[in-house]
């Protein structure tokens, strides 16, 4: 079937939008074709993204549905490595879900036989956190739809996301070994901002991450992490009820801390081993420490010997009374890293720019489109041939005139002038229906009419009105 | 919260492949573009553009053409006008990417950049000017770079033997009508005469422009300022009070300059007429029970108002003479001078040429109600006739184009004749259009040919430019092109097909100057040299209220009378009265607007020759009632209290009386010996020809270095003599210059001048 | 059709599909956190901010250009007002430039008269700072276009901002007085951490701030806060050698932490008389300070309290040597409000994710934006008036047929059909140049011509090289 085999093929995004053989020197005032649309990066990730989600397996031997689920599509195939963390095979599907459209991951738990029912009732309190650096939880259930007694997590499915263990100790890692530092500082302290703050939100629903594995961090977009798999070991290790032990939830959170510890070392040693085995020797850990001390500024040395030793007597909590204090905290440690904290809601609050600047320029190119096809709907049709209303008297004449103006430019010798640049200039400021005036000439270059975009603005949309009625 | 959702796009591939499946879209909804899919491709898309095509982000709108915004007229919300084909519609620049600065190339290198160019290129490169007649019409101006505005390339501008005038001063606007003036021989050689005079008024405005004429006369082509002439002006209480003057403070002027202009034409004739006759009352013949001035005769239409009252029919006589006439335009009902009266046609307006038109303008019959105050004593109607007693050779016309319908007449082809005959008879007066060949009757004493000399003509390329140019025809052997366009400082030689044809937007007439071209009257004189009233120069005229003040020059005695070649030195001290305009930016760079804006604060001369040699005969300080904003103490020696008369313990004099002393000895044909004279001159406004001064900056220039050397060091290395210890003083300035003049005639006559350059070189 | 199904292809690239964040899940609390800087109606937002940009002044009485910056537009002219905080009558303008083509807004101040030129080089070192809460200054320079002596001061233009004056003091202010606490506690804190992050930025390069008014602080969009007309004191004061005076530096970042205490202080009790005089006596507000602790947390307050208050004896700086240090820091403030940061941090994080996945429905505007500028350029020419390609014979004639099939349809009664998506199938089709045919019928109904869409590509693709073609 043509429609099955194209949908294999892999898209050549290079004959999307080609870029330039070589690099163009521009001077401030001027853009190439690319200059006008939203950057090809950020267009392609997206595309892919939506690709990916969009993306359907005919035949994978999975269930056809599961509960509101369809079109499942296995997202990891490497289940021995998954078990390791809950002591279950675990895989991960991407389906769409039948009650709101939305595309979800859902994690399967294998052979797992839920036993008590109250504990898979915190998922309710997972799923009430609202943080950007934790894939957000929305439901879980029990299924005999693979034939075995499997538990779902349903997530947020974050397209072409890998994790942190693909991205620094993977076959594909993304930075390359020989290199020393091997990960820029400010790669880490961006990690550690976001999982702190993932923590924060975390600790503060009186909960705990207790997982805090390189596997189960996943990079979203290049340079955001989001904790994922949340809420399971809660439903897993049976004790799930916290209500019912406010005493160790503390001991849970502090473990947290140690665990985001051994996370951000063991990327910056590029040693998987310190995040892997949770019980490494507390030698290795000073060991890999001074290690990275050598490679990293003090600031990082610092808020890693906060997470990973015990409580540092010079640190103590601003504004609190208990100045003896015996646990660490988050917000303390948020305090430690004040300063990131607010570089990265710098650079956060900047990237928030350009993409807001993105979406401008895009939603100013769909306007475009809608009034590009406007004009091609209302000109040179043939049923106003003999319309007196176009007639070179009528005010719809002028809309032809406008067209022709964008379009039909010359220079001093007659040539044609394909200006990219005037076509939306015009286009915009007609969009906008701004005050400028605008000169049109005849066709027999006899008159010349002089009108502002905002008229020709109105005059478009009268006509259009007009075409588009029920009755004609 | 859980509406339910299609399974959106899943159908298309799955369901049976016909076209139209999808729902339809409206236009304006809000439904992502998106939702329509692309086919698998595998060639470059349509869509694609060429990726290294290059555009202009940056370009501002183009402005319509004010021509077309003014005959536009308005039908709901279009403007209709008519396509002025000066080209395709829609035309813009060939490369869309081409850079926006088209009209900053135009514009010259500066004199020093052109020194760096040539001297990397070893050969000079000129720019020609352009040569668009529109383009000539626009407003230039001057561009200062750090060497201030001698780097300037006004020769860019002038090609022509004759000068034009600098802009950037205040009431600058008024240098196209004083080029027209300057080019009507009448009023030349009336100024001159004038000027040579003994006229001792402070502030009178035809010996300013007495002043003013000659110095464009010396210039031949170079550029020159109207400086003294505009301080004159602006010290003038009722030119002030009649909205005369620009208001330097705002650039936006309040008044429509081509009517500024025409006041201010009227105001400058009036004004020189009666400064006239204050000193030639005793002179002037009585004809007719009324006082005729030398100027009545070069310029005054004499005319004669009669008022009757239609119903006692008493009649009321009043004479006048006036300088200037307006145009007056007939009303569209009117028709001409009752000729075509009887045609009542709707040629009625085409029928008025311009000869009718004036004829119109300088006789009139009105009926107006009024008070007849003879018999009647109550109001009436009366008729109101004016008639012209006679016509003097110079007609000055302020065109006065207010209407529309005006400004359509000045368009049509042909409108201005070069020469019209007028007639005063006893029927009254009668102008009629002659052709241009028409020599007159030089023994005939009834009728008068007369010619046009030039007119001034309002530019308008919208609010940033708004100016005044003057065409002048000045008879050539290049018959082609016998008009001249001053604009400011560029002046252009012109054809009379492109200096007759107006403009109905942007080229408006404002005044006209004819002249009888009878030969007698269309020669300068030269006679005022030889009868130059010297007496000032011989005495100190100073106006100190300590009147038994004692000063330390001694005046020239009769036996000294300065010849042409005799040797004075020279030099002047200056004070500001504006400090310079900058504009600075952040990035460091800095751009001069104007330089600071200088008086004349002291002058000396110095005896060249003879056995007083060094003495000094002239050590004016001056007085001056504007704003003093810097004394410059450091460089001029000047302190506050010098110029003034109440205090001050110098030889104070009013600006005319030093420059008159110095503009003597110039037309005497002094050569004045100075260090660094261009500057000088350039301030105290006065032009002297190249072989009357002797510069020491240009006789010890170190060409290879392109160093000037100051009077101090020369002083010190040639003269063994520490000068400018502490502050300047003009007299041992001059005093200095002189010597070091002497010594350069000294080691030339000993011809170790080369052997000089090598010393000097060191 | 059988011939058109045989090469039919389905059109499943490039397909819209929803990235999460998905507003509908959303529980009432996570809307809050997630839509904090997401303005009620993003798209239409950004419209109007286009159009404002887009606009100008057709008569406005100011110079036509003032340096490469032409079209401008007043943005305030309530001047009485302004000339408190610099000394001078201050203007606003919106103007295009020239050399970029981008949009800026020059700040005028009226009869500024540059004495001292080095005082205009400190704008150099504001151009440099990279704050996501500056206005950022590019440049400064003296002008008479105006007449008089005037400084220009060339900023970023944000559309649509208001000040914080406007929005709390104004006639029409956003939050209602008769509710208390009048504004809430969260917005304050927004403030505080946003303005806080550009003073960091500042202070960091040896910078202050020197004036935090409320009318110098604009939201440029729903709770984001930007410092605007920075680096003006510098100038105007005359001190602007920054490097002649190391010493009152400090002083004055001093007197900005004070300043932004002032400012928060008098919007938490509505109370522009605190932030509008710089020398309100301590008592007022120590009185603020209590009135404003009934309504809001102990946390503001004592943020607050450090600001105005002198140095706490409690608040030690964390990490730092000099325990006596005598005087305030932003760094130590930052510390102080580290949980809030964290709060930012996150709310901008999640602003991000709902603008990439707005963004994922815009993602093909930019290609039909080009298609139909394409077809645009080369239909209805004049120049092919007598063209014999264009003639009822010419093959160029099919691209005339094939725009009226796209967008010149009728129904049965022979009435315009206005659908959008026909036209974006086609398009799509022509764009990739699919094997399918297509009927296209001359205008006189009398023939038909059947051509593929790859043919009708083809041709497009031909006429449009001519055009372009550098000599015609």
């Amino acid at each position: 079937h043509q429609a099955q085999s194209a949908h294999y093929q892999p898209l050549n995004y290079h004959l999307y939008a080609p870029l330039p053989p070589h690099a163009i020197n521009l001077l401030p005032y001027q853009r190439t074709v690319q200059g006008f649309f939203l950057s090809d990066n950020l267009r392609e990730e997206i595309q892919r993204k939506t690709e990916a989600t969009l993306q359907i397996l005919p035949t994978s031997g999975l269930p056809e549905a599961l509960d509101v689920y369809y079109s499942l599509v296995p997202l990891d195939t490497n289940t021995e490595k998954s078990s390791r963390i809950f002591g279950y095979s675990s895989w991960i599907y991407k389906a769409f879900s039948k009650s709101d459209g939305n595309t979800y991951a859902l994690r399967r738990l294998e052979g797992f036989k839920l036993t008590d029912e109250k504990a898979i009732a915190t998922v309710q309190q997972w799923r009430r956190l609202s943080s950007a650096n934790i894939v957000t939880l929305f439901e879980a259930f029990t299924t005999r739809a693979f034939g075995d007694n499997s538990i779902i997590f349903v997530y947020d499915y974050h397209p072409l996301s890998s994790t942190l263990f693909d991205t620094h100790f993977g076959a594909s890692a993304r930075y390359p070994i020989s290199r020393s530092p091997v990960v820029p500082e400010q790669v880490l302290w961006s990690y550690l901002v976001q999982l702190s703050s993932a923590l924060k939100t975390i600790h503060s629903a009186n909960l705990a991450a207790r997982v805090l594995d390189p596997s189960k961090v996943i990079l979203t977009s290049k340079m955001r992490v989001r904790l994922s798999a949340v809420g399971i070991m809660d439903v897993v290790s049976g004790n799930g009820d916290y209500n019912s032990r406010v005493e160790s939830i503390s001991a849970l959170q502090q473990d947290d801390l140690y665990n985001l510890g051994r996370l951000i070392l063991s990327i910056a040693c590029n040693n998987h081993a310190i995040s892997a085995n949770a019980s490494v020797p507390p030698q290795i850990i000073a060991k890999s420490l001074e290690y990275a001390g050598q490679s990293y500024s003090v600031g990082l040395k610092t808020a890693l010997h906060y997470l990973l030793g015990n409580r540092p007597v010079s640190a103590v909590a601003i504004g609190k009374d208990g100045l003896t204090e015996p646990l660490k905290g988050i917000d303390e440690f948020l305090r430690i890293i004040a300063p990131y904290l607010q570089q990265n809601l710098n650079s956060s609050l900047h990237y928030q720019d350009t993409l807001e600047s993105e979406l401008c320029k895009e939603l100013e190119n769909g306007r475009l489109v809608r009034l590009l096809c406007k004009f091609n709907f209302i000109n040179e049709r043939p049923e106003y041939d003999h319309d007196s209303a176009w007639s070179e008297t009528g005010d719809r004449y002028l809309l032809k005139l406008f067209r022709d103006y964008v379009f039909h430019q010359t220079d001093e010798n007659g040539l044609p002038v394909v200006d990219l640049g005037h076509v939306l200039r015009c286009l915009n400021k007609l969009d906008a229906g701004v005050d400028e005036k605008v000169m049109l000439v005849s066709r027999d270059e006899q008159s010349c009419l002089i009108v502002s975009y905002k008229e020709l603005k109105n005059c478009v949309d009268a006509v259009f009105r007009d075409l588009s009625r029920p009755n004609g | 919260e859980s509406s339910q959702f299609t399974e959106f796009g899943r159908q298309i591939e799955w369901n049976d492949p016909v076209i139209d499946t999808t729902p339809s879209m409206k236009v304006t909804e809000d439904v992502p573009l998106n939702t329509v899919g692309m086919p698998y491709y595998k060639e470059k898309l349509l869509s694609a553009w060429p990726p290294d095509m290059v555009f202009n982000v940056a370009r501002p709108p183009e402005p319509i053409d004010p021509e077309i915004l003014a005959t536009m007229k308005m039908v709901d919300f279009v403007g209709y006008a008519p396509f002025p084909k000066r080209h395709r519609r829609y035309v813009t620049e060939s490369l869309p990417y081409s850079n926006y600065s088209k009209t900053e190339s135009k514009t010259p290198m500066f004199r020093s950049e052109q020194d760096k160019v040539s001297a990397q290129l070893g050969t000079s490169r000129t720019m020609e000017a352009t040569t668009d007649p529109v383009e000539s019409f626009k407003k230039v101006e001057i561009k200062y770079s750090k060497f201030g505005v001698e780097d300037f390339d006004f020769g860019f501008y002038n090609r022509t033997p004759y000068a034009g005038l600098e802009t950037h001063l205040q009431n600058s606007y008024t240098n196209a009508l004083l080029q027209l003036y300057r080019f009507t021989p009448l009023i030349y050689n009336f100024a001159l005469k004038h000027v040579s005079g003994s006229c001792r008024l402070e502030h009178c405005l035809l010996c300013e422009l007495g002043f003013l004429f000659d110095m464009l006369v010396k210039a031949e082509g170079q550029h020159c300022r109207a400086y003294n002439f505009v301080r004159c002006l602006s010290s003038i209480p009722q030119a002030s009070a009649l909205g005369l003057l620009e208001d330097e403070a705002s650039n936006s002027k309040q008044n429509p300059i081509g009517a500024m202009l025409q006041s201010f034409n009227r105001f400058l004739m009036e004004r020189i007429g009666q400064e006239n006759r204050t000193k030639e009352i005793e002179s002037s013949e009585l004809i007719n029970n009324k006082f005729v001035t030398q100027l009545d005769k070069v310029a005054g239409v004499t005319t004669l108002t009669t008022v009757c009252c239609g119903n006692c029919k008493s009649e009321t006589h009043r004479r006048a003479t006036t300088y200037v006439t307006d145009v007056v335009y007939p009303k569209s009902h009117e028709s001409s001078n009752g000729r075509a009266a009887g045609n009542g046609t709707d040629s009625k307006a085409n029928a008025w040429n311009f000869c009718d038109i004036l004829q119109h303008s300088l006789e009139s019959n009105t009926n107006t109600r009024g008070w007849c105050g003879e018999k009647c004593r109550r109001y009436q109607m009366l008729t109101t006739t004016k008639h012209v007693l006679s016509l003097a050779p110079v007609l000055v016309l302020n065109a006065a184009v207010t209407t529309p319908a005006s400004r359509q007449l000045w368009c049509q082809k042909n409108f201005l004749p070069m020469k019209f005959q007028a007639d005063v008879g006893k029927e009254g007066l009668t102008i009629k259009q002659v052709p241009e060949s028409t020599v007159p009757d030089e023994d005939g004493n009834i009728s008068e040919i007369y010619e046009l000399v030039g007119m001034v003509v309002e530019v308008n390329f919208g609010p940033a430019d708004n100016h005044m140019v003057s065409l002048i025809r000045i008879p050539q052997e290049d018959v082609s092109k016998p008009w001249y366009l001053f604009n400011d400082f560029s002046v252009q030689q012109f054809s009379s097909a492109e200096a007759l044809k107006f403009d109905y937007v942007w080229k408006t007439p404002t005044s006209l100057i004819y002249q009888s071209c009878r030969s007698s009257r269309t020669e300068y004189n030269t006679q005022w040299k030889d009868q130059m009233d010297t007496s000032l120069l011989y005495s100190q005229a100073a106006i100190n209220f300590d009147t038994s003040l004692r000063f330390e020059y001694s005046c020239l005695a009769k036996e000294e009378a300065p010849r042409a070649g005799t040797l004075v030195a020279i030099d002047a001290e200056f004070v500001a009265l504006q400090q310079e305009e900058t504009e600075i930016r952040s990035d460091g760079t800095r751009h001069l607007i104007r330089p600071s804006r200088l008086s004349l604060a002291r002058v000396s001369v110095v005896r060249g020759d003879g056995p007083k040699a060094g003495v000094a005969f002239i050590d004016d300080y001056i007085t001056t009632k504007d704003n003093i904003v810097d004394y410059l103490t450091e460089f001029s020696g000047i302190e506050i209290g010098d110029l003034d008369p109440l205090k001050s313990k110098k030889s104070l004099v009013p600006l005319k009386v030093a420059y008159k002393k110095l503009w003597l000895l110039l037309n005497l044909g002094c050569v004045f010996v100075g260090h660094g004279l261009a500057n000088d001159f350039r301030t105290i406004n006065i032009q002297v020809p190249k072989d009357q001064v002797v510069d020491t900056v240009d006789l010890f220039y170190i060409k290879s270095r392109q160093r000037k050397l100051s009077l101090r060091f020369l002083a010190w290395y040639l003269l063994n003599e520490n000068i400018q210890t502490e502050t300047h003083d003009s007299i041992e300035d001059a005093k200095t210059a002189l010597f070091l003049y002497k010594k350069y005639l000294e080691i030339r006559e000993q011809g170790g001048l080369s052997a000089f350059d090598n010393v000097l070189n060191e």
